[in-house]
C-alpha cells in the first residue's frame, strides 16, 4: 500500500503536449500510421482545456487498442471489442469523465459491432476513434470487415470476398448524431476534427485511415497522398459549399437521379454546389458512399445533429423518478405486508 | 376468527397434524400463482411457517386447457419449521382437466382433491387427453374428492357488478382462494387489503373480486360438513420474535444488493440482459432510483458484465447477473475483471442445462463452471444462497467480499430460490457490521510512483482509484502485468508470481469467512449429508427424519464453496461416510473430492424439480446401510 | 435406429399450405400476430415452388425465433441473436438449400446486432424476417432496441429512454442489398413481399411489425388498421409514383432542402411526385426515416439491387483456386523438404 | 559433407557430447525465427532428432534494439532422442546487446556465446540498459565469448550486390547462419534451394544471400580455430525408419483435421477467428481449398462456432479454433453443439491467462475449463496433444470421436506445440483406419415415423440427417427434447433422462479408445509422473534421468483426458505416489482425484515458458524422498 500525502490541488490547469504523454515505451511499428495520431491527440488536449485526470481512454485490442497506455491520462486497455460497453459503465457511474474509445476496423467492426451499433443509438457523450487500417495488424494481417475486396492475407490466399462495411456509413445506420472522417497524416485538419468531436455531446464517431505500414501498407495513398490531396479530398465545412480542388470542382445534387454529381465550378455553376448542412442526414449518407476516384473522398465533419445524451436522459430521469423520495432502506425492507412474532412471554 | 369456534375440527386428510401441503393447479390464464401468492401473505400472516413453489410453464400464454398450460404454485406451510414446499400436496385445487392430470401423480394417497366441475366439458376433457370423465368414472378411489361447479358458483356470486361473462369467470381463482381460506382458517383482511389496492381504479371489478372471495369463504362455512371438506387448525409455528414478511428469493436478492452497496458506502450499478429466472432482480431493481441504484439493460450478457466492470472501475459497486446461457457468454469478461483486480458481484440464478435448456425449471448445474470455467488460472469467489430469505444475507456477504478483496465474486442461487417465497425475520441496522469502501485517493507521501497493484498486505488486495482522482493517473487492462506498477510484463518470473498472488488472494480469503457449521446434529458421526444452495430444507428435513430414527446422522450445508471455510475439511474427516446430495451430476462432489480426498458419495437429481424430502432419506438410507 | 426403406422419389412436387404445417401444437398467445405471419408463410410456400425437404427453417431465441417447429420443414431453433451465423455455416456446406432465418426485434437488434451485420455485409443468399413486435415476449415483456421512448417495461419502470434502432435503416447501414418492410395483417401483401424476397439472390431482409398481444398490444394500430390503412400506409412498387391515400398524395423531394415532403396530388402536381426506384439507396434512407404521421409509413420493397451472394463468390473462388489441382493427400503430407530414413541394413 | 574430414573435431562446449541446445537471438526485424527455422529443416536433414521453441515477442515490430523487441529461436537436436527444446543452450547468438541481455541467463556455464560485436555501439546499449560493453567489461567471464564483427563481415561479404545498406544489413542472418551449420556440419544444399526459391524474383537479393551464407560457412572454415569456436559432430538419431519432413503443431494440425476429414468421407468446414497462437491453422487450412476445406473467417468466435455448428449440421465436419479469450465466448454455443449432439471439432490453442493474458506465451491452463467450463451438465470428450506431431494422430482422433459419437469434441493443444518443429515420419494410407461417416438418409421402413432421437445401442449416437434429405424432415434446437422424438419436452422424467443418457453416450466413449500406456517404466512402482498435452518431452527425460539413477518411476501421459481410459484407475493404483506436473496451477491433479481417489500432487509451473528437464527432475527427487 502507498502511503498518502495531503490531498492535491484537483483544479484544472494548462497543459502542455508533453504533459499527456505517458512514461510508457511506445510498442507499435516504426512508420505506423499510429503514432501520428497519438501525435495529434496529444498536440490537441491542451487546446481542449481537457484535465488529464479527468480524461479516461478506454480501448479493446488490436495495435490501435494500445493507445491508452501511450496516454497520460487514466486508461482502460480491456477485452476485444467491448470497449463501447465497458465506457458505458465509466460514464454511467460518472459522467463528469472525458471519456475517450479507441478502437480499430476489428475491434470495433468485426467482434465489437453490436455494442457499436448500441453506443450509438443510446448516444452516449463520448469520443470514438476508430482507427481504420482496413486490417487485423496485431495478430498478424488477416483481413478486416473493411478490407476491400480482393485483399490477400494469409486468411483469404486468394482474395478476400467478404464486400467491406462502410463505418460511418455503418454508425449512420446504427443512430450516430455525429459523424466524422480523417487520416492519421491529416495533422492540421485531424486537431479541428478532435475539437470538434470533443464540442459534441453525444457519441462522436470518428473513422481515422490509418495506414499500417506491415501489413496494408498504402492502401489510402491514392488520396492521403500530399500531391493527390486536392483532388482527392473534400474537406467539408458546415455552411460552404462542397468544393475541392483548389475550388475548381464542386459537388451537385443530379435531381432527375436523385444522386450526387461532380461538376466543374464556374461563377455560372457556383449556384448550384451543395452547401454542406451538417444537420442533413440524406446528403451525409450519399457523401459517405461517393465512390473514389470517380468521388472525390469526403472528409471532416460529415454530419452533426446533437440529440440529448445517454447519460444526461439516464440522470434526469433520475432525478424525476426520485424526486421527493427518501432513502429509507429500513423502509424498504419493510415493504409490502408485515407482521409481528412477539417474544414468549 | 368468529367462525372457528362453530367448527368441529376434524383430522385433516393428512398423515401430519402439524403440517400441510396445497397445490393450486389451474390455466396459466387462471390466476394460480397470484392466488398462491395471497395464500401465502394471509398464511405467513396467520403465523404459520411455509415454504412455496410456483411451478409454470415456459409460454407466455398456452392454449387454454392444454397440458403444457398448466401453472401450478404449491405451499406447505404449519406449526413446525418449515424448509421445503412440501413432497407431495395433502390438498389439489384443480380448475380444469389439464391441471388435474398434471398434477395427480404427487398427490397424497387419500389427499383431497378440489376440482372445478364447471370446467370438465367435453372439450376439455379432450384438450387433457381424458377419455371419461375422471370426476365420475371412479378413478380418482385413491383420494377424496370434492367437485364444486366453481366456475358456476362464482358466475352467480358476480352477476350484481354487470361483468362481461369473461371478467365474471377471472375471479373464480377468488372464489377458490376464498373456500381454501376457510379451510385453514386464514385471515381474509391482507388479501381485501390487496384486492382494493389492486382494483382502486375498477370499483365493479374491485367489488366482484370481493364478493368472489367472500362467497367461497361462505361456502365453505355453510357447506355440508360431513363431506371431505374439513376445516384444519395449525397452530403459530414458533419463530424468533421480530417483524415479519414474506420474500422470494429475488426479491431478498435485490434487497441485499441495495444493503450491501450501502453497507459498503457505495452507489450500486446493476448492468443486466432479461433471461428467465434472473429477470426478476433487473425488474426489482429497476424501481429503486431513489437508493443510489443505476440499472442498465444491455443488449446482451457480454455488454452487461462490461458495463458493470466499468463502473467498478469508475467507483460504483458493480453487480451483473444473469442465467444458464447469459452466465456462459460472460466468461470471458470475467477473466478481465479477475486480471484488473476490481470488485464486481457476479449472480448466477441456475436452470436446466444444457444450452436453452429447460428455462423455467431449476438445477444447480453451475458450479464446476462456476469454480472452474474460465481460460487461465482464473480463481474467482464463490457462494450460494440456501433459500429465498438466505439470499439477502448472502448478497450482502457478495458485496462484501467483492470491495474488501477486490475481486469479482460468484453468487450462485437458482429457479426455485428465485420464485420460493418464505416468511422472513426482517433485519435491522445491526444484524451487519458496515465494510466502507476505501479508495485509494492520495499519492504516495514520499514522492514514490504510484503503484495501482502494490498490495495490501493482510489482504492482497490492490488499492481501487478512482478515475478522475487527480495525482494517481495509471493504466490497467487484460494483458499480463508487473506485480506491482502495473504495466505489461510477460516476464516468465513475474507471470508465475501474479499467478501465485491471483491465487493466494482468493484462497487467503478463507481467514475471513465463518467457520463451517453444522446444520443440523453432531460434528461427527457416521454420515455427513453434505449439500449447497436451494436444497438445504429437503436435506435439512430427512437428516432430522434420520436422526429421529436414532442415526447418527448431519447436515452440513455450505455457503462459502470457493474458498471452502478453513474447518471444512477437519469436520467432515469426522464422518464416516460423506453423502452429497445435489440437482446436478454431482459437481460439489467434484471439489470435495479433489480438495479433501474424501470419498464424497455423488446423489443426483436432475428433473427440473427439488428434491423431495423422502428421496433424500431414502438416499440417507442407503448410503448408512 | 430406424430401419431404412428404399429411397423416396426426391424430385419436388407441388405443395399445399398444409403440406407446409408440422405437426407440433403451436404455442403461442391467442390472438399474437406470429400466427397471422405462420399462416401468411405457409400460404405462400406452395406459390414459391419450394421443396419443404430442401427448406431449412433457422431461428434465434424468442416467441418469433419457435417459428420453425411450427414448419414441415428442416428447422434448427438455436441460441440468442446466433441464427445468421448458424445460417451462413448451413448455406455454405449446402448452397442447394433455402434458407429462411427468422428473429426477432430483441434476438435480431439487441443480443444479435452484429451477426445480422455481418451477414448484411457478406450478403449469404437467404430470407430473414424480422418480427418486430418491439418487446421482448418471451421473456415477459421487457423493452428491446425498437421500443418507442417512454415505452414503460418491468426494466423500464419510469419509461424507456434508449433511442430506437430503426431496423431497415440499420439494414442499409450494414449494407443490405434487399430490404423490405410490412406488418403481420397485411396478408395482402405480406405473400407478394415475401415472394420478391425469395426471389432476391442475397440475404433478403423483411422487417415484419408483428403485434404482441400481450405487453404490447396496439403499437401499430394507428398504421396497420384497416380504417387508417389508405392515409397512413404508402405500399411502394418499382417505377410507379410514390401515391398513397387512394392516389391522392404523394411524396415528392424537396430540392433544396434535399428531404421529402407529402404533397396533395392532382393532375398538375402528379409529375412531381418520385417514381420509386428501388435501386437508389439515398432514397431508400429517405423512405425508411419518414416519420409517422406526418408522413406515411413506407411498406413493401423499399430497396432492393443485387449483388453476388456470399456462397456464389465463395463457391467461385474455390472452383478458380482449385482449377487444375488434385487432392493427393499423400502429397500433401510430404509438402516441402523430406528426407528418408532407411531401415538399418 | 566434404569439411567435416577436414577439422579436428575437437569437444563442444556442453557436458554432453550427444545432443546441443543453440538459441539464436536478435532483434525481431533480424529473422531469427527465419534462421531457425532453416537450420531446423538442415537439422532434421542431416538426421538429427530435435525440438524446437520459437519465443518472440507479443509486439509486431517492436523499436529496433529494445529489449522487448528481442525475438529468440531455440533448438535442441542431437543423435539420441530429443524431447524437448533444452533446458540451456550451449551457444548463444546474440545479434545484439538486447539479445545478449535478455537471454543470457539461460546459457549453460562455460558456453559459447557468439555476438555480432558491430551491433554493440553505444546507443545500442544504452537502449539495452547496459552501462558498459560486456563484451569488453569482463562481465561475460563464465562463458566463451566470439565477439565478430558480423555486420561488417556482412556488407563486406554482399557489397557486389550494390544493395541498400539496409538490404545488405537484412542478409547479416544468412552470415550467422552459415557459420553456425558450418560447427554442426549441416549441409547447406536445402538452405541454397530454399533461398532461390524464395528470392526468385529479385536476383540481386538472392545472389548476397547466397553470399553471405557462404561467407559465413566460409569464415568458420578459415578462421583462427584455437579460439572456442569448435566444430561438433553429431551422429545420427536413430530414428523408425521411413519418410520424415519437420512439422509445426500447426502444420501437423492442419494436416490432421483434412486427413481426418478424409478419412470420416466428409467435406472439412473451418469456422475461426484470428487469435494468436491459434491464428496458423486457419493460415495452413485456408489454401487448401482443393482438399474439399472450406475456411470461414467469422466475425468473431460466437460467429466461428456457430457456422461449424451450421455447417455440421448440414453434413460437413464442422470445427473452430481458437485460444483462450476466444474460447471463453464459444462456451454458450458448445452448449447447443452437446444439445442437438452434432459433431463438431473445438480446437484451443492455449496461451497463457487470465484474460488476454500473455498472447504468445505457453500454458496449459484451460483443462477444467474444458471439462467442467459450460452451464448445465454438458459433458464433452477432451483430447491432448502431446509434440508437434502427435497434433496430426490426435486431430484425427478428434474426427473419429466427434462423427462416430455425434458430440463435439475438445481438442487441447498450446502456443509451444503450435509454433515448435520436430521431424516427422510422414504416415501412409494404411497407418489410420477410415471411419466413414454415416447418414441417415432412408425414412424408417415400418412406416414409423422418424424419430432424430432414437440412438445407436452400441454409441449411443444419434442419427445424422443432412437437411435436404426427403422423408426426414425433422426440427432441433438448445431446449430439452424428448428421448425420442426430439420435440420440445420438459418433464421431469425426460430431463433426468436425457441427463443421464447425455452423461452415458460420453462416458461409454472410455470403451473405444486405446488403453493407457506407459510412457516410460513399468506399469508399477514407486512414483507415477502423470503428464498430459506439451509438457511431454521435460517429463519423458525427467523420468529417463531418474529411471537411470535407480529410481522406480514412471512416465504416464494421457491423450484422452475425459472420458478416461478405462485402465487409468487401476494403472494408477499401482503406484506408492503420483506427481502430476502441469504448466498451470493443478488442473489434471483435480481430475485424477475425483475420479480415483488418489493423492495426485500437483507441480506447478506458470511461467509462459516449457518445464526444464532439471525442474521436473528436481520435483521427482522431491517426490520420492
Ligand atoms: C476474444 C478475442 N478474439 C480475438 C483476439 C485476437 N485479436 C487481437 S487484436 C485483433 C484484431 C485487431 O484488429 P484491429 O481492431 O483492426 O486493430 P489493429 O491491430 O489493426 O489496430 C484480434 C483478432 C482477442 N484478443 N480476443
Ligand atoms: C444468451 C441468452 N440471453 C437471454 C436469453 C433470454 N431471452 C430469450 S428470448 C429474449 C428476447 C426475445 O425478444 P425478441 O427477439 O424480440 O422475441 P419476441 O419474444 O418478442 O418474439 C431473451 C432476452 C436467452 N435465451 N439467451
Ligand atoms: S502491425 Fe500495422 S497497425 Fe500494428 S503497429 Fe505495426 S504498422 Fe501499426
Ligand atoms: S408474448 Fe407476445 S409475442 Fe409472445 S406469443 Fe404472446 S403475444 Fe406473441
Ligand atoms: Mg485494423
Ligand atoms: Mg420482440
Amino acid at each position: 500500500m502507498n502511503e498518502m500525502t495531503p490531498p492535491a490541488a484537483a483544479s484544472p490547469r494548462s497543459t502542455r503536449p508533453d504533459d499527456w504523454a505517458s512514461d510508457q515505451e511506445v510498442r507499435w511499428c516504426p512508420g505506423c500510421g499510429d503514432y501520428a495520431i497519438l501525435k495529434a491527440v496529444q498536440r490537441t488536449m491542451p487546446e481542449l482545456g481537457a484535465d488529464p485526470a479527468k480524461t479516461v481512454f478506454i480501448s479493446g485490442i488490436g495495435c490501435s487498442s494500445r493507445f491508452p497506455y501511450y496516454m497520460e491520462t487514466y486508461g482502460f486497455h480491456t477485452i476485444h471489442g467491448r470497449a463501447p460497453a465497458i465506457a458505458t459503465g465509466v460514464k454511467l457511474a460518472n459522467p463528469e469523465l472525458d471519456v475517450w474509445i479507441v478502437t480499430g476496423d476489428g475491434d470495433g467492426l468485426s467482434i465489437g459491432g453490436n455494442h457499436m451499433l448500441h453506443l450509438l443509438r443510446r448516444n452516449l457523450d463520448c469520443q470514438l476513434l476508430l482507427f481504420n487500417n482496413e486490417i487485423y495488424g496485431l495478430t498478424k494481417g488477416q483481413a478486416s470487415p473493411t478490407s476491400r475486396l480482393g485483399t490477400r492475407t494469409p486468411t483469404t490466399p486468394f482474395g478476400s470476398i467478404d464486400r467491406p462495411v462502410k463505418p460511418c456509413e455503418f454508425a449512420l445506420g446504427a443512430g450516430a448524431r455525429f459523424v466524422a472522417r480523417t487520416f492519421d497524416t491529416a495533422q492540421k485538419q485531424l486537431p479541428e476534427v478532435l475539437k470538434r468531436a470533443y464540442a459534441h455531446k453525444g457519441t462522436s464517431f470518428v473513422e481515422i485511415y490509418q495506414n499500417c505500414v506491415v501489413y496494408n501498407d498504402g492502401v489510402f495513398e491514392a488520396f492521403t497522398d500530399r500531391k493527390a490531396a486536392p483532388t482527392s479530398q473534400l474537406w467539408l465545412e458546415h455552411g460552404q459549399p462542397m468544393l475541392f480542388a483548389g475550388g475548381t470542382r464542386g459537388l451537385t445534387l443530379d435531381r432527375e437521379r436523385l444522386m450526387l454529381e461532380v461538376i466543374e465550378v464556374t461563377p455560372e455553376t457556383l449556384p448550384r454546389v451543395i452547401v454542406h448542412d451538417e444537420t442533413n442526414r440524406s446528403v451525409a449518407h450519399m457523401l459517405i458512399n461517393m465512390n473514389f476516384p470517380a468521388f472525390p473522398v469526403a472528409l471532416g465533419v460529415i454530419y452533426c445533429d446533437p440529440r440529448p445524451s445517454f447519460e444526461t436522459v439516464v440522470a434526469e430521469q433520475v432525478a424525476k423518478a426520485t424526486a421527493g423520495k427518501v432513502a429509507d432502506l429500513a423502509a424498504l425492507l419493510r415493504r409490502g405486508q408485515t407482521w409481528e412474532v412477539s417474544p414468549p412471554a | 376468527m368468529a367462525t372457528a369456534a362453530k367448527i368441529d375440527p376434524a383430522p385433516p386428510p393428512s398423515a401430519s397434524h402439524d403440517a400441510v401441503v396445497v397445490r393450486f393447479a389451474g390455466d396459466s390464464g387462471d390466476g394460480m400463482q397470484l392466488t398462491g401468492g395471497q395464500f401465502t401473505l394471509a398464511t405467513a400472516i396467520a403465523g404459520n411457517d411455509l415454504a412455496t413453489f410456483p411451478d409454470f410453464p415456459a409460454e407466455i400464454r398456452a392454449p387454454a386447457g392444454t397440458l403444457f398450460g398448466v401453472s401450478a404454485f404449491q405451499i406447505h406451510f404449519g406449526a413446525t419449521d418449515i424448509e421445503t414446499a412440501g413432497d407431495a400436496p395433502d390438498v389439489l385445487i384443480a380448475m380444469n382437466p389439464a391441471a388435474l392430470k398434471v398434477n395427480l401423480d404427487g398427490l397424497k394417497p387419500g389427499g383431497l382433491i378440489i376440482a372445478d366441475a364447471a370446467e370438465f366439458t367435453e372439450r376439455n376433457l379432450k384438450k387433457a387427453g381424458y377419455a371419461a370423465n375422471p370426476l365420475e368414472d371412479g378413478s380418482l378411489a385413491r383420494w377424496q374428492l370434492m367437485a364444486l361447479p366453481i366456475s358456476q358458483m362464482t358466475l352467480d356470486a358476480v352477476r350484481p357488478f354487470g361483468l362481461s361473462n369473461k371478467e365474471a369467470l377471472r375471479t373464480k381463482n377468488m372464489w377458490t382462494l376464498g373456500l381454501v381460506m376457510w379451510m385453514f382458517g386464514r385471515p381474509r383482511a391482507p388479501v381485501v387489503q390487496w384486492i382494493e389496492g389492486r382494483f382502486a381504479g375498477r370499483p365493479e371489478l374491485k367489488e366482484a373480486n370481493l364478493a368472489a372471495l367472500n362467497a367461497g369463504h361462505a361456502w365453505g362455512e355453510t357447506a355440508e360438513l360431513s363431506g371431505p371438506l374439513k376445516q384444519f387448525h395449525l397452530g403459530r409455528a414458533e419463530a424468533e420474535p421480530g417483524l415479519y414478511r414474506t420474500v422470494t428469493g429475488a426479491d431478498a436478492l435485490s434487497l441485499g444488493l441495495v444493503a450491501g452497496a450501502k453497507l459498503a458506502e457505495l452507489p450500486l450499478f446493476f448492468g443486466s440482459y432479461p433471461i428467465t429466472p434472473a429477470s426478476s432482480i433487473l425488474h426489482a431493481l429497476a424501481r429503486l432510483k431513489e437508493f443510489g441504484v443505476t440499472t442498465f439493460q444491455a443488449e446482451d450478457e457480454i455488454a452487461a458484465i462490461c458495463a458493470a466492470i466499468g463502473a467498478s472501475y469508475a467507483g460504483h459497486l458493480g453487480v451483473t447477473s444473469s442465467s444458464g446461457p447469459g452466465i456462459a457468454l460472460k466468461t470471458e469478461a470475467m477473466g478481465l475483471a479477475v486480471m484488473t483486480e476490481l470488485p464486481l458481484v457476479i449472480i448466477n440464478s441456475q436452470r436446466g442445462g444444457p444450452s436453452t435448456g429447460l428455462p423455467t425449471k431449476t438445477e444447480q448445474s453451475d458450479l464446476t463452471q462456476a469454480v472452474f470455467g474460465r481460460n487461465g488460472d482464473t480463481p474467482i469467489p464463490v457462494l450460494a444462497a440456501r433459500s429465498p430469505s438466505d439470499c439477502f444475507a448472502v448478497a450482502i456477504e457478495a458485496c462484501r467480499i467483492a470491495t474488501r478483496f477486490m475481486t469479482p465474486v460468484i453468487l450462485l442461487t437458482d429457479g426455485y430460490i428465485a420464485n420460493a417465497a418464505e416468511p422472513w425475520r426482517v433485519p435491522d441496522r445491526h444484524d451487519f457490521e458496515p465494510f466502507p469502501a476505501i479508495f485509494c485517493d492520495q499519492p504516495p507521501a514520499d514522492g514514490r510512483p504510484f503503484n495501482p497493484y502494490a498490495r495490501d498486505p493482510v489482504t492482497l488486495a490492490r488499492p481501487w482509484v478512482k478515475p478522475g482522482t487527480p495525482g494517481l493517473i495509471h493504466r490497467i487492462g487484460g494483458l499480463e502485468k508487473s506485480h506491482e506498477t502495473g504495466n505489461i510484463d510477460y516476464s516468465a518470473a513475474n507471470h508465475q508470481k501474479m499467478t501465485a498472488i491471483r491465487h493466494a488472494k482468493i484462497d487467503g480469503i478463507a481467514r475471513f469467512i465463518p467457520a463451517q457449521e453444522v446444520a443440523l446434529g453432531e460434528p461427527w458421526g457416521r454420515l455427513a449429508v453434505v449439500g449447497w444452495g436451494s436444497t438445504y430444507g429437503p436435506i435439512l428435513k430427512a437428516v432430522e427424519r434420520a436422526r429421529a430414527r436414532g442415526h447418527a446422522v448431519s447436515h452440513i450445508h455450505i455457503r462459502h464453496l470457493h474458498p471452502f471455510p478453513e474447518n471444512l475439511g477437519a469436520l467432515l474427516r469426522g464422518f464416516e461416510r460423506v453423502l452429497v446430495p445435489e440437482m446436478n451430476m454431482g459437481q460439489l462432489k467434484v471439489l470435495l473430492r479433489d480438495r479433501f480426498l474424501i470419498d464424497a458419495r455423488p446423489f443426483s437429481k436432475v428433473s427440473g424439480q427439488p428434491f423431495r424430502i423422502a428421496e433424500v432419506e431414502a438416499a440417507i438410507e442407503e448410503a448408512i446401510a
